[in-house]
């Protein structure tokens, strides 16, 4: 059976079904802002999404281009236009429920590398680039979610570079750090599986498969071994919904989501 | 509150009494007229060596006229904020103008990853709210303000920040060094020839990049009275007295948007992005930067009135600015 | 960075990851109408032994129909955060709801110099720019900010405030602690049902203020529609979900003025001033507040739409304001 | 020969006098608002006003009313409208020139007391305001103008309580408090007399004397001994331009400027 939808489409349509609606979300670059958007034309309308550039609710005007950040289709209908010191107080302050980025790299503990690739600083072997604002949405806000092309050489015991934290060296470490108390990575949303945090141990947990995809494809494309849930949620693909409107309402150019090979 | 751990990252310090001192005498709170073109304000206002900061991107109302410039003008060895920086940062390292980065979010271009895998620029690694943090230090005359990001990570290490246990109720915090930029150049919508500016639209850190700053140069979409400016003050983001420069550059953040004005130029953005490695990237700079002779020769070349006019029709949204 | 010195007046000193909990789980993100009389919104969110904080002032855009509310319900042994307050805290104390102020501007009146001197209240002396401060820092999550302010003064020695060496450059600075009001108290032109809220002209911290309070209490000259909001977000001073109520409160500030919209009431404002002492202003209470069964019997009282009007047009400035 | 003008008069036009053109100049309550109007009235049309309240270069509105502070008139034709944590940012990174307040007290070192008089801070003989932003505005601004009712219980030896420092306790003691460096008093204008401060010493130098002043009645109605210029200028009177704007324009009310006994 050949795949109707591609990786990228599935990670958004399944992490556009985990944000709660009436609740604030801090939104980074790229795919996070497709499924932000999807989530609120389909799931959770009342969300408020906020920008690190100063957007507070805005409901962003479709169709998606290329690079758009900041600008007027991003920040279309907001309740409010501020600057990026008051946006990363609010969250500092408590005031934002979810953080929602992307990453290079991730380790077992949910922390996130997308800064370099190699133990040279000065001469990386791969430079990113580096925190943008992801820094601060994993350090202040209540719960970070983040979205993975899900391959073995981003699933890692311990990434090269920790650009911004999940639960660092593992219980109690955030805390000890000085990061908010009860902040931290909440949910791993790859292209092939969905994972929380195991309440001990703070290792990244398997528990729900995307469809077609064995336990046994998850734990042979990551580094680490994660903890596994006894029983396992069969996720569902993507919907025709979820599909019609991000094909063509979201993004028509498939800019994020790709087309089919 | 002792120090109980240092990041490695080089800080630009300065005395803060020092900084005072360089905007009581070279800074005027005369109403004197500043407009001048690029290449004065440029050549005025920027030296090799300095440390810059820009704002807002060059996707959105970036000062892009500007960075041709610098890049045009051949500045060398500068140390560069980039904080929500998107091409920015690539076309002046691609210049050959940088050689010192402090990231926020270092662009989008694999040239300016070359030249960081090949140890031709240095980055310190920060993180956007930090960057802007510092920016609000700086403009708030104080050696620091405290965050409770970068904690625990690599990019604390590689940061210049510093943990300390605080004295009220002994939490850990971060503690990030003031930044006063030599030079700040800022894309605004409208302002008055003394400089009191307004931006429209959210933004990352206009005022504290202007009030940090050691020079000052504006460029903005048009000149407005400032009899305008005084009927409406709310809409004034940074006051003339933080102003050197004032470069009149309508469409002067292209190919980038000015949000309510005018939208992208999506074609041009390509063939920035089509360049994948320094050498194609010189080719870029070298047709639109070196052969052109300022902003109005480039706007000739990448397509004059005619495009501009196409540029302000796809800028449907018109509501909250202006 | 050892403490060289500390302040002996008292803070009310917070976790702030206490504080972060409450931002959590007590203030709401959904949109949720919030619109309630003065009564309900005093009773709900504001109890004895509360931190209070206010913005603008009794003269200017202040939340005077609240703030007689308070008087009007007997809340007792408030601590009130007095920057940049005139006949506030003097009405607050005249009406017995107050125990501690931390002072920026001891408002004017000679009532309240009368429970300073007699020990009624306790006074903890700071100045406006740094209970302003206290404020941001309060509205930025973290513990404290520097200043270069309070040093080497008495007004330091009687604050809650702290010096260090700075580890950057070893600048002795001032360091304040953060304020998170238990109240904040603001009025504001306009808001919508949710709390999205718009002040014009300039402020003192109104922004500051609500996000660093548990519960804030918006008065409003009037109700938009959220669409109005949502078409101009540059004008949106405060975002709903730091908001607790919304009380509609048309000539809310009498008898100060709301700038651009309608002049003090110089006439009753010369009938407070002509208060000497606790006991004449008592009297004024009686007859203004509680003798009142709430803002809309008061307005009737000082001359309702009548008189109204007349402050209206009296305002002949509107440049710049809506 | 009877008085002509008031004592507040007097000190007004001279103080609006002393401001020097194309400067910014943070004003405070009461009569250096009146001051600084009449300044940009006669004398230096575009010095730029700032307020602690957020108006940045008003074009003050008259009349002044009693009381008006952060209102529409004190806000008229600003440059721009902020907020008072952006202002006293600006006053700290050194934007400031001048600093223009009235006191209570005042002493040698030009200390300035309005907050108590008394000893026992718990139960003072007096309480007055206290700072409001002039602890600010003394210790950020680079050249302070203190306006000052010249009486004998106003210039002492040593105020009992510093609210807004002066010269602390003399030469480098600003700099050893961290307060910024070159900053301090810079003028004390009297219903008497004008004075700066000596440079060595820094202790207040009396400079001239307004007209029908003897030094002798200046220095029996101070309670310390300032140092004394080898010359003393010989202050103008309020002229007929200034009194006729003053009278007529600014404070027809006579709310500050009072009336001839």
């Amino acid at each position: 059976m050949s795949k109707t939808y591609t990786d990228v489409e599935q990670m958004i349509c399944l992490s556009s079904r985990l944000i709660e609606d009436n609740r604030t979300v801090f939104v980074g670059y790229g795919m996070p802002q497709i499924a932000a958007i999807l989530a609120q034309k389909l799931y959770s309308p009342n969300i408020c999404q906020v920008y690190e550039y100063g957007a507070i609710g805005p409901e962003v005007a479709t169709p998606f281009k290329r690079n758009m950040m900041a600008d007027a289709r991003n920040s279309y209908r907001s309740y409010s236009w501020m600057s990026m010191n008051r946006m990363m107080a609010q969250a500092q302050m408590g005031y934002i429920d979810y953080g929602f980025l992307g990453a290079a790299q991730i380790d077992k503990y949910g922390n996130i590398n997308s800064t370099i690739i190699g133990k040279d600083y000065e001469k990386p072997k791969k430079r990113f680039t580096g925190s943008g604002g992801g820094n601060e949405v994993a350090s202040l806000c209540w719960k970070t979610i983040v979205l993975m092309q899900h391959e073995k050489r981003r699933f890692l015991e311990r990434v090269d570079f920790i650009t911004s934290p999940g639960y660092l060296d593992g219980p109690g470490a955030r805390e000890n750090a000085g990061l908010p108390r009860d902040s931290g990575p909440h949910r791993v949303v790859s292209s092939k599986a969905l994972f929380d945090f195991d309440v001990k141990s703070k290792v990244m947990r398997l528990i729900g498969l995307c469809p077609g995809v064995t336990k046994e494809d998850v734990l042979e494309n990551m580094e680490f071994e994660p903890v596994v849930a006894d029983k396992l949620e069969q996720l569902g693909p993507p919907t025709e919904d979820e599909l019609k409107i991000l094909r063509e309402e979201i993004d028509p150019d498939r800019v994020v989501i790709g087309r089919i090979d | 509150m002792d120090v109980l751990e240092s990041g490695m990252g080089e800080v630009l310090l300065q005395d803060v009494d020092d900084v005072r001192e360089w905007m009581r005498d070279k800074k005027t709170r005369a109403l004197e007229e500043k407009v001048m073109d690029e290449h004065e304000a440029v050549r005025r206002f920027l030296k090799d060596g300095d440390y810059i900061s820009y704002d807002l991107s060059s996707m959105v109302r970036g000062p892009m006229s500007i960075e041709r410039e610098i890049v045009r003008q051949k500045k060398k060895d500068l140390w560069i904020a980039a904080k929500f920086t998107l091409l920015d940062t690539t076309l002046l390292v691609g210049g050959g103008c940088v050689s010192k980065i402090d990231v926020g979010f270092a662009g989008l271009g694999r040239p300016l990853f070359e030249a960081i895998e090949n140890g031709i620029v240095k980055t310190i690694d920060w993180s956007n709210g930090t960057l802007a943090l510092r920016h609000l230090a700086g403009a708030m005359g104080v050696p620091f303000l405290p965050a409770r990001s970068l904690l625990g990570t690599d990019t604390f290490k590689h940061s210049g920040a510093k943990v300390v246990e605080e004295p009220f109720t002994g939490k850990k915090v971060a503690l990030v060094p003031a930044i006063n930029p030599d030079v700040a150049i800022i894309h605004v919508n409208q302002c008055d020839v003394y400089g009191n500016s307004r931006v429209y639209g959210p933004s990352i850190t206009p005022l504290e990049t202007a009030a940090a700053s050691k020079n000052v140069i504006i460029s903005t979409e048009e000149i407005i009275s400032t009899d305008e400016i005084k009927k409406d003050p709310g809409k004034t983001t940074i006051p003339y007295y933080m102003v050197n420069a004032v470069v009149v550059a309508p469409y002067g953040a292209h190919p980038g948007t000015v949000p309510g004005y005018y939208s992208y130029d999506s074609e041009h953005l390509e063939e920035f992005f089509a360049a994948r490695s320094l050498e194609e990237l010189a080719e870029y700079i070298d047709k639109y930067v070196h052969s052109t002779s300022g902003h109005e020769d480039y706007m000739e070349m990448v397509g004059g009135d005619a495009r501009m006019e196409e540029l302000k029709k796809a800028e449907w949204i018109k509501e909250g600015y202006y």
